[in-house]
C-alpha cells in the first residue's frame, strides 16, 4: 500500500470510469493517502476511448497525469490499444475478458476477468462493471483498503442502489481473488 | 464546512473559493472547460442566499456582473478562450469605470474554437491586452486545486480592494484535475471587503481617491446618487474630454495598481538559491517542471522553479533580480511563448533566456522539460 | 424653474448636449413627470442607458445613473435589477442602442420578463455616429449609409417585443408628451419587462438627410401619423399606410423573473 | 343686456394666478418649437434668433411652450401679485 | 481614376485603396472614428459591383466578410477599439480557419468608451493578442494619408497571399486628416490575388501546403465542397484533436508568416546612419517625430527616426540592429507604452531605451518630442 | 447503403459523433432527402453552422460546409449568401447557437428576409456542454444550472420568428420525419428567411435530467405532443396545455435582400 | 371457393421486390429505436445489445426502422431475385 | 504667397467651418501647394467652440496641426477665447464683429469684420458666413488666389446655389479691401 501509484483506467465513455477514478481517488483520502485524479474529456468521452487517471502517494504529488501505470484498467478494446502503452514492468493490467480480444504485449501482469459479464449476469445490470472492475483492481493492487473503498464507494452512489453497488464491489473482490491463481499474460 | 480532506475538482475549489470570499452574484454563459464553476454555483449559490444568473451570452455575462457589482455585491463570471474574447470590451469598462469583479478564465487550446477540452496556456497575453486602450490588470494563476480556492479567495480581494477586474487564469489541467484539500474554515484566509464612502452625497467624488489612489466605492440605492460611464471623467464621474483630467485619471488607474506592487505580486520559488539555472512556468505546466526539476536535482544538476501566481502585473522585480544575477532562464509554457516575452524583456540581456514551449493540447511531460533542462544546463556558467 | 426638472435633473449638467430641436428632452420631461407621479424613491431608482445620443439622458437625471456600453443598457440593467430588485430600473435606450447591437440583450430580457421599465428613444437613426441607418428606419429613406435609400425593412420593435415575452408593450410620439408619462406610469407599474418605445425626432441626422424640414415640423408630423388604435381601425388601407398606432399595444401578466427567484430562495433559506 | 346694473364688478372676482412665459437664454438653443406651436403668436425669433416673448398679452397659459420645449427653457412663471 | 492631385481623407484613402486593392464587400458597424470608411463604401461600392453590408453589430460584421471571403470576395471591415474588441472572437477564427480578409481599426482614445474622437494608439498591443489561442497576426500602420491608400492596397495583398486577417492599424490623426494626394491608376501598384486549387476536387486538402506554407484556397460554389473549422482540424480540414497534428498545423500557421518576414516587414528610416538617437514612431505620432527630428538636427543633435510601416510582425531585425550598434532608442507612441515593451525586450540591454509616451486624446506635440529628445541626447554616447 | 445518405454524406465521417439514439441524424436525413427532392446542386449549396452538437451536422454533410464560431452562423452564412446569391445556403443551430448567444442575427437575419433556410436543432438544451438550461428550455425543466427547476420562461421561437419579419415559418419534430423533409423543401422553395424549426430529442443531456426514458420514447412523446393546427383549433385550453403546433406556421411575401441589393446594382450599374 | 380452377397462379403474378432489413453494425449506436418501432417485432436486442433481425420472415417492408435510425444503420435492401 | 502658412477656423458647430477649410484646402491645391487640413470632432462639434485647420506648404508637411496659426478665423465668442492664443506675430487674426465682442490680446493683426452680417444682409443667408468669411481671409492673406478659391468653392457647392456663394465671397473679398484700411487692433 505504502509507495506511489499510478493508475489509468480507460474504457468508452459510457461505462463510468471517472466515476470508477473518484471513488479510487476518494478511498485512497480514507486511507489517508494524497490524491490527483484526471481524466480524458471532450467528444471522445461519449464513446470510443477514454481514460480516467489517479495518482495515490503518501508524497505531495508534482505531475497530475499518468506517465507509466502502475495499474492499468481496459473495458473496451480500443482503449485497452491506444490506452495500455507504457505498463510499468510489474506493474498490474486488467482487461475486460468479454470486450477486449487482443493485449499488446506488456511488461505488466496482466489479468483478463470477466467484469462486464460479471455484472450483467450477477448482479443483473451492466451498469456497475465499473464497480466490479473497481473491487478487482483494488483487491488485486492493495493500493486502497477494502473498507476504505466500500465506504468511498457507498458515499457516492445514489440512494437506494446501495446494495447493488456492494454486491458489485464484492464480486470484484472475488474476481481477485479468483484471478491470483490464473494469471493470463506475464511477459 | 468540514475540515475533512476532500476530493475536490480545481473549477470545484474556484466556486467554493469564491463563496468563501463573499461572492453572492454569478451570472455566466456556459463554455468547457469553465462550466463546472457555474454548475456548481447554480447549486450552491441559492443554498447561500446568492444570485446565480445565466446570461444570454458571455457579453451579457460581463455586463451583469458589472450592474451587479454596483448594488455592492461582490461578483464573479467564468468563461474559456472564445467567451473571454467576447467579454472584453466589458472587461475594458471595468477597467474604466472601476468596478470590482473576478473573471475566471479556464484556458483551453486556441485560436479559435480550437480543441474545447485541451490544456492551453494561450491566454496570458490576452489577458493582459484583450481590450482596446491602456489598462492595467490583475491576473493570478493557480496549479493546484488547494490554491484555485487561495487565488480565487485573493482574486475577490484584489478586485476589492482596488476596485478593478481580477483574472483568474487557470487552465484547463488545474480546472479539471481534482486532488485532495482540506477547505478553510471561515475567518482562516483574510477576507477584504470594498471601502464605501462615509462622507455626505454632497462630498462624495466617486472617482476621488486619497493616496492610495483607490476610490471609496457607494452602492447603488443607498442614496449617493452618482454616474458611471465608460467614457473618461473627472473626479465627479461625468464624462470629460479635457487632456489634463484625461491624463490624471489614467495615471490615477496605473498607479493604483502599480504603487502595491509588493501586496498584488506573489510566487512562490524553490531551490532557486544555488540555481544556475532557474525554470519559470505557472499553472498547469508547473507541476511537470516541479518532477522535472526534482529529477534534475537528482542528476545533480543545480536547478530552481520560480513559479508566479500573481502573472500580471508581471513579476518584474524578482525576475528582474533573478537575470541580474546571471542564473540561466527558462521559461515552460503552453503555448508559442508569451510570457517568454516578458522574461525576455525584464532580462534585457543579463542572463540567457530559453523556452520550453508546447502547444498540441497535452500536458507538458516531465521529460520533455527535463531534456530541455539538461540542454540548457550543459552550458550554465560553471558547468 | 419647472419643479419637476429642478428636482430630477442634475441642473449643473444643463444644457444639455443634444442639437436644438432634438426630442430627447421632451422624453426626459415626460419620464421626470412621470417619475414624479409615481412617487418613487429618488435615492432607490436607476437610470442605465448604452451608448447613443439617447444613451447621453443618463448623465442628466439626479439617481444613480450608469452609461454602460453600446447596445449592452439591458445586460447590465439585468444585473442591477437581479442583484437588488427593490430598486426601480429604468432603462433609457436608442434605437441602435435597443435593436441593432443590442437586439439580443432586448429579446432575452422580454423573454425574462424581468421587471424594467425600458424606454425606446426611436429617432429612426443611429443620431451619434452622424446619421447611418439603423434597424428602425425605414424602407428607403435615406441615411449617410443608405445614399441610395435604405434598401432593409426596419422591425416592427413593438410586436418584437410581444412576440419575445414583454408583459407590457406601448408606443407614442414626442409630440404625445402626455400620453407618453402616461404609458412610462403604466409600464412601471406593470411586474415584469415593460417597453415604451418612443417614437422622436432628430432633426440633425435624420430630419435633414429625409427632408423633414425643422423640429417643428417634425413634430407635426408625429402628431398627424400616430394615431390612436381606435382611429387606426376606421382607417381604410391606403390611409393606413404611412400612420402607426399608438397607446397601448399590449399587456399581459406573467411571472416576473426577480421574483421567482426571490421564491426559490425562500424556498431553499 | 347693455349697461345693467346687475353686472359684478370686476375687481372682485378672485383673480387666477398671472403667469407669465419666461425664456431661459442660458439653456435656448433657438430651436423655434415654442415658437412654432403657439398659437396665440406670443413668441417670435429677434435679434440674432433669440426667442422673444413679443406679444406677452396675447398668451392664454397653455402651457404648450413650456411643454415641448426640448431644453426646459422656456416656463410660465406665477406673477407676483 | 483621375491623375489630379485631391484632397483625400484618410478614411477615403483606406476606402479608395480597398476599392484599387479589388475589396468588392464590406460589412461594417459605424463608429466613430473609423465611420467615414463605411459611409464611403456605402456610396462607392456598389458604384463598381460591390457589395456593402450594414450588420448588426461588430461581431456579424466580421463574421459575414469571413462568409464573403469563402466565396472569393476581397473582403474588408473598419472599427475602431470597443468594435475591435467584439471582433476578435471572429478575428482568432479567420486565423485558424485561414481565411483572407482586412480589419481597418482606426484607433481612439480607450479603455472602453474613452472618448470616441480623440486620437491614441492603444490597441497596438490587442492587435496581436487581442484573441485568445496563439496565432500570429500582421498589422500595419500608415501615418499619411497616401499610405493609408498604400497600406490598405498591401494589406489586402498580404492577406490574400498569405490567407490570414490584416489589421490595418489606424489612428484619428491619420483617419481623419486631409491631404493631397494623387491617387495611383490601375496597374500602378501591384494587386495580388489569392492562389487558387488547380488540382481535382479528389486532389483537393484544403489545409495541404507547399513550402510556402499557405495552402491554396477554393471558392465556395466552385465544386470544392470542403469543410472549414474553427476547431484544430487536418489537411483535410476536418476536426482532430490529434496531438501531432495540431502541433503541426499551429506551427505551419506560424511559418506561413516568419517564412516570409523580408517580404512582410516594411518600415522608413531616415537619417539613422549617422544618429547617436533613434526615435522609433509610428502613425500620426510619427508625424511630430519628423518634424521633431528635423528640429534636433537644427540643433546639431545627430537623430534619426526609425518608422515601422508593418507594426506586426514586429520588425525584431531592424532594430535589433539599430540597438546592436549600441544607438540610443526613443519610442514615443500616444498609449502607455505598448510597442516600447518589444523595444525593450529585442533591445535586450544593448542600448538603453527611452520613450516619449502620451495618452490624453491629444496628438503628441513637437516641442514634447524635442525636449526628450534633448533630455536622452544630452548623457548620448560622445556626448 | 441509402442512396440519398450515399450521395450527400462525406461518408468517411461516419458514423457521426452523436449519442446513441440522438435525433440530430434523423434530422440530416430528412434535410438530405428534402435537399434531393429540390434538385439542387451539390456543388453551388452551402450547410453553415455554428458551434453544438447539432452544428457539427455540417461536418457530415458533401457540400461546401462552414463550422463557424458559437451563434453567429446567421451572420456568416449573410456574407456567404450576400457575396454569392446564386448559392443555396442552409443554416444549420442548434437552439443555443441559434436563441442564446445567436438571438441577434436570428432576428436580423429575418427582418432582413435575407434568403437563408434555417433548421433549428431544438433539443431544449445546451447540449455539447453538458446539459445547461437554454432559453429553449421549458419553464420548470432540470439543467446543470437549473438543478431546482428552469425559473425562465422560454422563447416562442416561430412567434419570434414571425414577428421579425420571416417569411416562411415552420415547426415540427424528429417524429414526423416526412413533414420535416416537406417542410425544408418548401422552407427553400421561399425567396426569402425560413424558419424550421424542428423539436429534437436529446436523450443524454435533456432526456435524462428530465426522465423521459429511452431515445424511442422521447420519439413517442414527440409523436404524441406535436399536433397540427387543425387539430389543435379542436381542443380544450386544458388539452392544449402540453400540446404544441407542427406543420406551416406562417408565409408571406416581402422584399428579399439580396434581390433588392442587385436591383440597385442593375439601376447604378 | 375453396378448391376453385379460376384462381390464378400465385408464381405468376409478377412480384414486388423482396426487400430484406440490414444492420450496419459498424454505425448501429443500440439505440433501440429500430426495435421499439417496428410494430412487427422484426427487430430485437442480442448479445451485447446488438441488434439482430430475429424474425425477417414478419418484415413488412412499411420502412419505419429505415426511416428512425439515427445512424442510416439499417436499410431495406432489394433482394437479388 | 510663398513659405508655410498655418490656418486655424474656428467657431460652432453649425457655421460651416470644416467646408472652409477644405475649400481653402483645395484651393491651396489648385495653387500647386501641399495641404494638409485637420478638424475638431465630437459633441463639442455640435456647438460651442470647434475647429478646422489647414497647413498650407511648398514643402512636404510634417506635423499636421496648427501650432501657431498665421491665419486666424474666430466667429463666435467661446472659439475666440479657446482658439486665439498663440497667434504669430505679424498673424492674421480675424473675428465676427457682430458676435465676438471680446478679443484676446494678441500679437496678430486683427480684423473685426460684420462677417454674419453681410451673410444675412447681402446674401439674404447667414448660412454663407462661412464663405463670406473665407473670402475676406484669402484676401486678406493672399494664401491662395482669388482664382483658385473661387474654383475650389463652386466645385464643393450644392447646384444651383453657386450664384448665392459667388456673391458671398466677393462680398468677403470685399470686406478685406475696406479691412485694409481699418484696422481695429493691432499689439
Ligand atoms: C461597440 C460599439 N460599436 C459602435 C459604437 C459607435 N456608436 C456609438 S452610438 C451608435 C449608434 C447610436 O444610435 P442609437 O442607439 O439609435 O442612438 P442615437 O444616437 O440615435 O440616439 C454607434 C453605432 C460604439 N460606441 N460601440
Ligand atoms: C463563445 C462561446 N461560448 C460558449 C461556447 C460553449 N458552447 C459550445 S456549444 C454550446 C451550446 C450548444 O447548445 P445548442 O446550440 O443548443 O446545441 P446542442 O449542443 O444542444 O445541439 C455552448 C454554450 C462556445 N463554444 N463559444
Ligand atoms: S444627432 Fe439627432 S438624436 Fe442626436 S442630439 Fe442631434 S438631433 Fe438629437
Ligand atoms: S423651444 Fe425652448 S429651446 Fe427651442 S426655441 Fe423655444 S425656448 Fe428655445
Ligand atoms: S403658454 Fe401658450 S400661449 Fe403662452 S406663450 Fe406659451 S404656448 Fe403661447
Ligand atoms: S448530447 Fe444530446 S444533442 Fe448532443 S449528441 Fe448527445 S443526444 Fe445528441
Ligand atoms: S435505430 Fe439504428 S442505431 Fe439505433 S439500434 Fe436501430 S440500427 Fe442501431
Ligand atoms: S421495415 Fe418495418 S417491419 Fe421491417 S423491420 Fe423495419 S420496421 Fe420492422
Ligand atoms: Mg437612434
Ligand atoms: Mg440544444
Amino acid at each position: 500500500m505504502p509507495g506511489t501509484w499510478e493508475v489509468r483506467l480507460s474504457g468508452s465513455g459510457g461505462q463510468g470510469l471517472i466515476l470508477a477514478g473518484i471513488i479510487l481517488a476518494e478511498a485512497a483520502i480514507i486511507d489517508g493517502q494524497n490524491v490527483v485524479q484526471t481524466q480524458s474529456y471532450g467528444p471522445a468521452a461519449r464513446g470510443g476511448a477514454s481514460k480516467a487517471e489517479v495518482i495515490i502517494s503518501p508524497e505531495e504529488i508534482d505531475y497530475p497525469k499518468v506517465e507509466r501505470p502502475d495499474v492499468f484498467l481496459g473495458l473496451n478494446q480500443e482503449s485497452v490499444l491506444k490506452y495500455m502503452t507504457g505498463c510499468k514492468e510489474n506493474g498490474l493490467a486488467i482487461v475486460d475478458s468479454g470486450l477486449v480480444n487482443h493485449v499488446p504485449p506488456s511488461k505488466a501482469r496482466v489479468y483478463s476477468l470477466p467484469i462486464t459479464e460479471t455484472a450483467r449476469k450477477q448482479v443483473g445490470r451492466e451498469l456497475v462493471a465499473n464497480v466490479v472492475a473497481l473491487g478487482a483492481l483494488s483487491a488485486l493492487s492493495n493500493m486502497v483498503s477494502k473498507e476504505s473503498v466500500t465506504t468511498a464507494l457507498l458515499r457516492r452512489v445514489p440512494k437506494g442502489t446501495e446494495d447493488m453497488n456492494r454486491k458489485a464491489l464484492e464480486l470484484g473482490f472475488g474476481l481477485a481473488e479468483q484471478a491470483l491463481s490464473a494469471v493470463v499474460g506475464e511477459n | 464546512m468540514s475540515t475533512e480532506p476532500r476530493l475536490i475538482q480545481g473549477n470545484e475549489a474556484c466556486a467554493e473559493g469564491a463563496i468563501y470570499a463573499g461572492m453572492r452574484f454569478y451570472a455566466g454563459y456556459p463554455i468547457t472547460p469553465s462550466t463546472e464553476i457555474a454548475e456548481i454555483l447554480a447549486r450552491r449559490l441559492p443554498q447561500v442566499g446568492g444570485k446565480f444568473l445565466q446570461m444570454e451570452d458571455e457579453i451579457a455575462s460581463m455586463a451583469a456582473i458589472i450592474g451587479g457589482s454596483l448594488t455592492g455585491a461582490k461578483v464573479m463570471t467564468a468563461t474559456s478562450g472564445p467567451g473571454f474574447s467576447l467579454k472584453q470590451e466589458n472587461i475594458g469598462y471595468a477597467c474604466m469605470a472601476e468596478i470590482p469583479c473576478v473573471i475566471a478564465n479556464v484556458q483551453r487550446l486556441g485560436p479559435s474554437t480550437g480543441v474545447a477540452t485541451a490544456p492551453a496556456q494561450g491566454d496570458v497575453m490576452q489577458a493582459r491586452w484583450g481590450t482596446h486602450g491602456d489598462h492595467p490588470i490583475i491576473a493570478l494563476t493557480p496549479s493546484s486545486v488547494r490554491e484555485a480556492f487561495e487565488l480565487t479567495v485573493r482574486a475577490f480581494n484584489l478586485a476589492e480592494q482596488f476596485r478593478v477586474p481580477v483574472i483568474l487564469l487557470m487552465d484547463e489541467v488545474v480546472g479539471h484535475m481534482r486532488e485532495k484539500v482540506t477547505l478553510p474554515q471561515p475567518g482562516e484566509f483574510p477576507v477584504v471587503n470594498r471601502v464605501k464612502p462615509t462622507c455626505s452625497r454632497e462630498n462624495y467624488y466617486p472617482y476621488k481617491a486619497d493616496g492610495d489612489k483607490t476610490p471609496p466605492m457607494a452602492c447603488f440605492g443607498e442614496g449617493y446618487r452618482y454616474h458611471v460611464t465608460g467614457l473618461f471623467h473627472d473626479e465627479s464621474g461625468f464624462a470629460t474630454e479635457k487632456p489634463e483630467i484625461i491624463d490624471w485619471q489614467l495615471k490615477r488607474l496605473h498607479e493604483k495598481i502599480n504603487q502595491h506592487l509588493d501586496e498584488i505580486i506573489t510566487y512562490t520559488s524553490e531551490e532557486t538559491e544555488d540555481a544556475d539555472l532557474v525554470v519559470i512556468a505557472y499553472g498547469g505546466t508547473a507541476r511537470a517542471v516541479s518532477r522535472a526539476v526534482k529529477l534534475a536535482r537528482q542528476e545533480g544538476r543545480k536547478v530552481g522553479i520560480f513559479r508566479p501566481q500573481t502573472i500580471w502585473p508581471f513579476p518584474e522585480a524578482a525576475i528582474g533580480e533573478l537575470a541580474a544575477s546571471g542564473k540561466k532562464l527558462l521559461v515552460a509554457e503552453m503555448n508559442y511563448g508569451q510570457l517568454l516575452l516578458e522574461v525576455q524583456r525584464v532580462a534585457a540581456g543579463r542572463s540567457e533566456v530559453h523556452s520550453c514551449l508546447q502547444s498540441n493540447g497535452e500536458l507538458t511531460q516531465p521529460d520533455v522539460i527535463l531534456t530541455k533542462i539538461r540542454e540548457v544546463y550543459e552550458h550554465a556558467p560553471g558547468n | 424653474m419647472l419643479p419637476e426638472i429642478e428636482q430630477y435633473f442634475r441642473l449643473e449638467k444643463l444644457p444639455h448636449m443634444w442639437c436644438p430641436g432634438c426630442g430627447n428632452g421632451i422624453i426626459l420631461h415626460s419620464l421626470v413627470k412621470a417619475i414624479d407621479k409615481l412617487c418613487l424613491d429618488q435615492d432607490r431608482t436607476t437610470m442605465v442607458s448604452g451608448i447613443g445620443c439617447a444613451a447621453r439622458a443618463s448623465g442628466y437625471l439626479d439617481f444613480d445613473t450608469l452609461h454602460t456600453t453600446h447596445g449592452r443598457a439591458l445586460a447590465f440593467a439585468t444585473g442591477v435589477k437581479f442583484a437588488k430588485p427593490e430598486l426601480n430600473v429604468f432603462v433609457l435606450t436608442g434605437d441602435g442602442d435597443c435593436t441593432a447591437i443590442g437586439g439580443n440583450h432586448f429579446i432575452h430580457a422580454a423573454r425574462r420578463n424581468i421587471n424594467l421599465t425600458t424606454i425606446v428613444f426611436n429617432n429612426n437613426i443611429y443620431g451619434m455616429t452622424g446619421g447611418q441607418y439603423s434597424p428602425m428606419t425605414p424602407n428607403s429613406c435615406r441615411a449617410t449609409t443608405s445614399p441610395y435609400g435604405n434598401l432593409e425593412r426596419p422591425f416592427n420593435l413593438t410586436e418584437l417585443a410581444i412576440a419575445a415575452g414583454a408583459t407590457f408593450v406601448a408606443r407614442t410620439t414626442t409630440y404625445h408628451t402626455k400620453q407618453l408619462t402616461d404609458l412610462i406610469i403604466e409600464g412601471h407599474k406593470n411586474k415584469g419587462f415593460s417597453l415604451i418605445e418612443v417614437i422622436t425626432h432628430c432633426p440633425t441626422s435624420f430630419g435633414r438627410q429625409n427632408k423633414m424640414g425643422t423640429p417643428a415640423d417634425m413634430l407635426k408630423w408625429q402628431r398627424d401619423h400616430g394615431i390612436s388604435a381606435m382611429r387606426y381601425e376606421n382607417l381604410n388601407p391606403e390611409e393606413r399606410a404611412d400612420k402607426f398606432i399608438i397607446g397601448v399595444l399590449h399587456k399581459t401578466e406573467a411571472p416576473e423573473y426577480t421574483t421567482e427567484y426571490q421564491k426559490l430562495l425562500e424556498k431553499l433559506g | 343686456m347693455t349697461g345693467s346694473e346687475s353686472v359684478t364688478e370686476l375687481s372682485s372676482v378672485p383673480k387666477l394666478p398671472q403667469t407669465k412665459v419666461v425664456v431661459n437664454q442660458a439653456w435656448c438653443k433657438k430651436c423655434g418649437i415654442c415658437i412654432a406651436f403657439c398659437n396665440k403668436t406670443v413668441l417670435a425669433f429677434g435679434e440674432g434668433n433669440r426667442v422673444e416673448v413679443a406679444q406677452p398679452e396675447k398668451c392664454v397659459s397653455c402651457g404648450i411652450c413650456e411643454n415641448f420645449c426640448p431644453d426646459y427653457a422656456i416656463t410660465l412663471e406665477v406673477e407676483e401679485a
